[in-house]
């Protein structure tokens, strides 16, 4: 294939990409900003998500449109439910130390990883998607469904955005990542708030999940790479900085998948992961961090 | 940590050091081989301790220092002949030479960003282990044959997988680590490294570079990790890049917070009590993974500073 | 002879013996324990008739999982069937399952846990290559007979030692090149290579290409894709147009998008596309996406589909192990095996009987080991049979490598039909080892 | 003789002017107050001198040697020494630790080795300088345990420690007791027998006792300087400062 088509391809996929991403660590992102704590387990939140969606979707088996709305629904319940309790009943009371945070969350990356492959099993499971076409382009077709996913995850970008910076939770979630004994001094009850934002961070991975899973099947080790990926981008947009996060997404995501089209694959990923060590190195608060911390 | 008599301390690590060397001789095959390679292990989570626990810097891409130690030694020996000694200096060396320039760029950065500048560069890392497959076998990885690591001493010699020789080996690389980590915490540079952990702003207003001082604690974690990761390849003759992926960085994470982070022997107790629940566990069901987890997080409601840490805060304040 | 009741013993001994690795026990022990001999004749029994322990090294969690399910099932059905019909030598095989997480270093434990705790005669069943290659040494170290069914090429190339052996299922190298000849006569002789950029990969990238140029074909391109890819599409693009073959193969859990992103880019303007059953290994054809896969064709070493021609030996395979004849499991036909790996369980532990009865091996002691090796490193040809269900094979003692006859099948209808099967001969290459020469 | 001179010293944080051109001239052995409200540039202009931030414009001159460019730890060697207004001992430390880790830095200063001299001479000095601050008996108590005014001698001890040329205290009585306060005030005439004394001070008796002379500063700028009795006549500084 020419040069052109294969920017072309590479820029789509990396798109594609950069959504999920941005998705997926913009609830690390917030559970890293309000609670300042290092969530290990949020990318098996991803993966059960994604294992969720395969279970609600083959409740409605031939329509699977339906089933992938249910799936939506569903799995984001579940999983910020789990989250929920793992707040409550983990979380606080570590009082989210740092550290005691970190181990507490590989015992819960362990459990949920062990729960799914006992329930689940070990292998992959696709799920059709809701909306099967193919777009062909004079040089090659592409997944129509991806271009669903783009639209979907805008949306649901948008969403938490609106969430975040239009209404009354979102202030009390920012007042709280401000100053946390401040807001507890104007009657904000911080732990609820540390509930909802583990949940909710929770939610964004488990629905990251579920639009990926027609993508990319559901497996019970499929969690490590978002979460990988996540945490970089978190630290790349600057912590906390909700708008950073979601550009750094597609930094990530269109850096690898254009240095692939000039370097042999591996190598491409080494040099692109060095890349983005190096510009942390560079820009410690972050490519779109404002001020230092 | 006082300005007493320090005799203490020293009497409980060497009588932890007798007591490894005694239970060799009465230990059954199977755990005498976990141990030694426990043993190994644990050195490697004492070089990340120095880092973690006594500096306050979370690295998450400490694998690259046990592969360069690992293949420092291993390939040198696998192809190009090395006798195990050089290989072990060579591994050593590999491991140093990136714990400083791996410094010199990370140490920039603090916090979570340095978590994640080492989880980046640990992954660049386990991709050219990949890359070079040529001479690596990649993922498969390779073998030392036991011919190239015979050690000769003057007329006789003996081969570092004779069990014994392997044991006493992890037994003297352990002790050393042990015992320098000691040392290092009880000296000067150990009490500045604990002011950087402590408040680093104000170390610098004390006169130190703070910086030469992560560094230094930087390159003797990364080089004693190195010298773990040397030591594995030349006693249990494997080689490969499930060393130098994610989870090998995680792991010593988890074995000191779990024996308590910033104790001289938490590293090891962390190792220990790690490797033997998955044993014992894994011998109990296949979901044994799940009594881990749960493990952990019991573990660490219960003692949240790891095991030595918490008794240290409630029991015995003198440990080191 | 009862054979309902002497099932309920096998599966009992299973189950203690499963126990028994909690407990710690020996396996005298808990053979007392379960009641099955009776204490004060224990010592008598153990030179007629105590069991054979056999320690398997299943990944059953980590990356191997689902293939470790698959190697699990074959195993207990084919340790059933030969205790239901007489055991090694009159002796009951009593299995010792332990999970390695597939992980290197804890195989090598498992390994060592076998010979020094569980005190087996032999270990077998390991798949992933990286924890043959890295359980392989204390395999050797400990003089313990190590039975790998991996198809990597890691025994026959020489590097591991006289202990291991694979003589279930033929090595990569072996499969490749038997390809070369059909591939170049049928397909094309352009061929564009997509393998996963690893050792596993390097092998079908290098042994392919050598095997294609000599039957007058060219790999004009070769595309690795990284271990942590999770998304494919755009190394397709990297495949140059004047292509004649698509030659892939990956594994892992990213398999199934691979195959479903590559139809998604060619649509029906594609290449012929050949590719290696390891990347649809315990993959429904069925599922969604696949269905542009029709017309393309797959190495199998053991048809999924039962064939027309179906043996006698495949169908009694097949049932003993619960497989249908779509290659799913009986009770749930959405479950699918591993078919064209899992058999090598099945194979080996009947050549670890032949070689058990043929040596007069009685216990673990130097003598009988080596013994049994020598006997293992004589054998020479398998004939097609219920013992070897996947055909006939030639065994090379200087290598310990089998070598067997592959399948080539075309996806015709959601279906694999075989439309070649190659000669041994195929697969063979002039040996680069021999393990003779190492001393016991 | 003149030990420090700040020339021109000027600071901005975004529009704000938080030190506009101070030149101040420190001579050796006094101990002198900076006075002045809030938000007047006082600590910014200490901080600027120790160097823990750089000045905007201007230089500093520390024994006729421009430092203005020198890092916070260069300038603890040639004697420049901060004791914070916000108490920030090492809490999880010993007390000795605490002071240790100060005399251990001027060991190896005064001998040019990388390791100071042995345990026991350190113990000596740490031990005598917490003598000299009323805390002998505390050695072994986490710092985190000590009273606040403890704390605050601590701090003092550390900086003493280090063997100052040029001891800065930021607000040094602030939270202490009026027995505390005496004590204290003893304690800068003792220590400015060797060293030149530097203090950011609230309380105007404590100042009017032991300053020799007294710079009163507002809005970033120098208003006033002379000695305690001049400064109390000072009908500016009355205006600005005491508000008369």
């Amino acid at each position: 294939m020419s040069f052109g088509p294969h920017l072309l391809l590479a820029l789509l996929e990396g798109t594609v990409t950069a959504f999920v991403l941005a998705l997926t660590a913009l609830g690390l992102s917030l559970v890293f900003g309000v609670m300042r704590i290092v969530n290990v387990a949020h990318g098996e939140f991803f993966m059960l998500g994604a294992v969720l969606a395969w279970a609600f979707s083959s409740l409605v088996p031939g329509m699977p449109a339906l089933g992938f709305l249910l799936a939506l629904v569903g799995s984001a319940l579940v999983v910020g439910t789990v989250a929920i309790a793992a707040d409550r009943l983990i979380l606080r009371r570590l009082n989210y130390a740092p550290e005691a945070t970190i181990v507490a969350t590989i015992g819960l990356l362990y459990i949920i990883q062990q729960v799914v492959l006992t329930v689940y099993g070990p292998n992959a499971h696709p799920v059709v998607p809701p909306i099967n076409f193919r777009v062909v382009f004079p040089w090659f077709g592409y997944s129509g469904y991806k271009l669903v996913v783009i639209g979907a995850s805008a949306a649901l970008l948008g969403a938490t955005w609106y969430t975040l910076t239009r209404t009354r939770l979102g202030l009390i979630m920012r007042a709280t990542q401000f100053d946390r004994e401040t807001a507890q001094s104007f009657g904000i009850p911080v732990d609820r708030v540390y509930s909802a934002v583990f949940a909710l961070g929770a939610m964004l991975a488990a629905v990251a999940g579920v639009l990926i899973v027609p993508i990319q099947q559901a497996h019970y080790l499929m969690g490590l790479d978002p979460l990988l990926l996540s945490f970089i981008v978190v630290i790349l947009g600057g912590l906390g900085n909700l708008r950073g996060t979601v550009m750094a997404a597609f930094v990530i995501g269109l850096s690898d998948g254009v240095i692939s089209v000039f370097f042999s694959a591996t190598l491409a990923k080494i040099i692109a992961t060095l890349f983005v060590a190096l510009v942390l190195v560079v820009r410690r608060e972050g490519l779109f961090g404002e001020k230092a911390r | 940590m006082t300005g007493a008599t320090p005799r203490r301390d020293w009497l409980l690590h060497l009588a932890v050091i007798a007591l490894l060397f005694g239970v060799q001789f009465v230990l059954p095959a199977y755990h005498y081989s976990n141990v030694s390679k426990i043993m190994v292990m644990a050195s490697f989570a004492i070089g990340y301790n120095i880092l973690i626990g006594y500096t306050g810097l979370l690295s998450l891409g400490h694998a690259m220092f046990f592969a360069a130690g690992l293949y420092g030694a291993g390939l040198t020996v696998h192809h190009l002949g090395f006798d195990p000694l050089s290989g072990f200096l060579a591994g050593l060396l590999a491991a140093l030479c990136l714990s400083v320039a791996i410094g010199l760029v990370a140490l920039r950065t603090a916090g979570v960003s340095f978590m994640i500048v080492t989880l980046m560069f640990a992954q660049a890392g386990y991709l050219l282990t990949l890359y070079f497959g040529e001479f690596t076998r990649g993922d498969e990885g390779f073998v030392l044959k036991e011919n190239l690591l015979r050690v000769v001493v003057g007329d006789t010699g003996f081969n570092l997988i004779d069990p014994a020789a392997r044991y006493n080996l992890a037994l003297l690389l352990f002790t050393v680590c042990l015992l320098g980590s000691l040392v290092l915490v009880r000296s000067a540079v150990g009490r500045v490294l604990i002011a950087v952990r402590e408040n680093e702003q104000r170390t610098a207003m004390l006169g130190y570079n703070a910086f030469l001082y992560k560094l230094l604690a930087l390159v003797i974690s990364g080089t004693m990790s190195g010298a773990a990761g040397a030591t594995y390849a030349l006693l249990f003759t494997y080689v490969g890049a499930t060393f130098a992926a994610i989870q090998y960085s995680i792991l010593p994470l988890l074995w000191v917070l779990l024996g308590g982070a910033g104790t001289t022997l938490g590293p090891l107790l962390g190792t220990l009590l790690m490797f033997y629940l998955v044993d014992v566990s894994s011998g109990q069901t296949s979901s044994y993974m799940l009594l881990v987890g749960a493990a952990l997080i019991i573990l660490v409601l219960w003692a949240p500073k790891g095991i030595l840490g918490t008794l240290r805060e409630k029991r015995i304040p003198w440990l080191p | 002879m009862d054979h309902s009741k002497k099932d309920s013993n096998t599966k009992r001994l299973i189950r203690v013996s499963r126990r028994n690795v909690i407990k710690g026990l020996g396996a005298a022990s808990a053979l007392t324990a379960s009641g099955l001999v009776p204490g004060a004749m224990r010592y008598a029994q153990a030179q007629s008739s105590a069991p054979i322990k056999i320690g398997f090294q299943a990944h059953l969690t980590g990356i191997g999982a689902a293939y470790g399910r698959w190697y699990q099932r074959t195993t207990l059905a084919a340790v059933k069937l030969i205790n239901d019909t007489g055991g090694i030598g009159g002796r009951p095989i009593e299995l010792v399952t332990e999970d390695d997480g597939t992980d290197p270093k804890r195989g090598a434990e498992v390994v060592e846990k076998f010979a020094t705790e569980h005190k087996v005669d032999f270990v077998f069943g390991t798949l992933f290559s990286h924890v043959v290659v890295g359980s392989a040494p204390t395999a050797g170290q400990l003089k313990m007979p190590y039975f790998v069914v991996s198809e990597g090429y890691h025994v026959a190339s020489g590097k591991l030692n006289r202990y291991v052996f694979q003589p279930g299922i033929t090595d990569v190298r072996s499969q490749v090149i038997s390809m070369a000849p059909w591939v170049a006569g049928n397909l094309g002789k352009k061929v564009a290579m997509i393998f996963p950029d690893y050792a596993f990969g390097h092998d079908h990238r290098d042994f392919f290409t050598k095997a294609i140029a000599a039957q007058g074909g060219e790999a004009i391109k070769h595309i690795p894709v990284p271990a942590t890819e999770t998304s494919y599409t755009r190394y397709f693009a990297q495949i140059p147009a004047e292509t004649e073959v698509i030659y892939h193969v990956m594994v892992g859990p990213g398999v199934l998008t691979f195959v479903k992103e590559m139809g998604e880019h060619f649509g029906s303007k594609r290449p012929q596309i050949f590719g290696f059953i390891d990347s649809l290994e315990a993959v429904d054809m069925a599922s969604p996406g696949l269905e542009f896969l029709d017309g393309t064709y797959f190495w199998e070493a053991f048809p999924r589909y039962a064939q027309k021609d179906q043996s006698a030996f495949d169908k009694f395979y097949r049932q003993a192990v619960g497989v249908n004849e779509n290659g799913a499991a009986v009770d749930d036909p959405k479950d699918v095996s591993t078919y064209s790996h899992m058999f090598g369980c099945w194979e080996t532990l009947y050549v670890i009987k032949a070689a058990v009865e043929q040596s007069g091996y009685r216990s673990a002691t130097p003598k009988d080991k080596a013994a049994l090796i020598e006997s293992v490193e004589a054998m020479t040809d398998f004939a097609e049979s219920n013992e070897h269900p996947q055909g006939a094979k030639k065994f090379n003692g200087q290598l310990h490598q089998v070598f067997a006859h592959q399948s080539i099948s075309k996806v015709e209808g959601g279906r694999l039909n075989v439309v070649h099967r190659t000669a041994i001969e195929d697969g063979m290459y002039e040996p680069e080892a021999d393990y003779r020469t190492q001393s016991l | 003789m003149t030990l420090l001179v700040t020339s021109e010293l000027s600071r901005r944080f975004g529009g704000l002017n938080a030190v506009d051109q101070v030149s101040l001239v420190l001579d050796r052995g006094e101990i002198r107050a900076i006075i002045g409200p809030n938000g007047a540039g006082k600590t910014t202009l200490v901080s600027m001198i120790c160097g823990r931030i750089a000045p905007s414009s201007g230089g500093i001159a520390f024994e006729d040697q421009d430092i203005t460019g020198m890092r916070p730890w260069h300038r603890v060697r040639h004697g420049i020494v901060y004791t914070f207004q916000i108490t920030s001992i090492f809490g999880n430390l010993s007390c000795f630790d605490n002071v240790a880790l100060a005399a251990q830095r001027s060991d190896t200063w005064a001998t040019g080795r990388w390791w100071p001299r042995g345990h026991g001479h350190l113990a000596e000095t740490v031990l005598a300088v917490l003598n000299r601050v009323g805390l002998s008996g505390r050695a072994a108590a986490r710092a985190s345990t000590l009273s606040y005014g403890h704390q605050r001698l601590l701090e003092v001890a550390i900086g003493l420690a280090l063997k100052p040329k040029l001891l800065i205290l930021d607000e040094p009585t602030q939270g202490l007791a009026e027995d505390e306060i005496v004590s204290f005030c003893a304690l800068t005439r003792d220590i400015a027998r060797e060293a030149t004394v530097l203090l950011i001070e609230h309380n105007m008796p404590v100042v009017m006792e032991i300053a020799d002379r007294v710079t009163v500063m507002e809005n970033g700028r120098i208003l006033a300087e002379g000695s305690p009795a001049e400064i109390r006549a000072d009908a500016q500084v009355q205006k600005a400062y005491f508000g008369t």
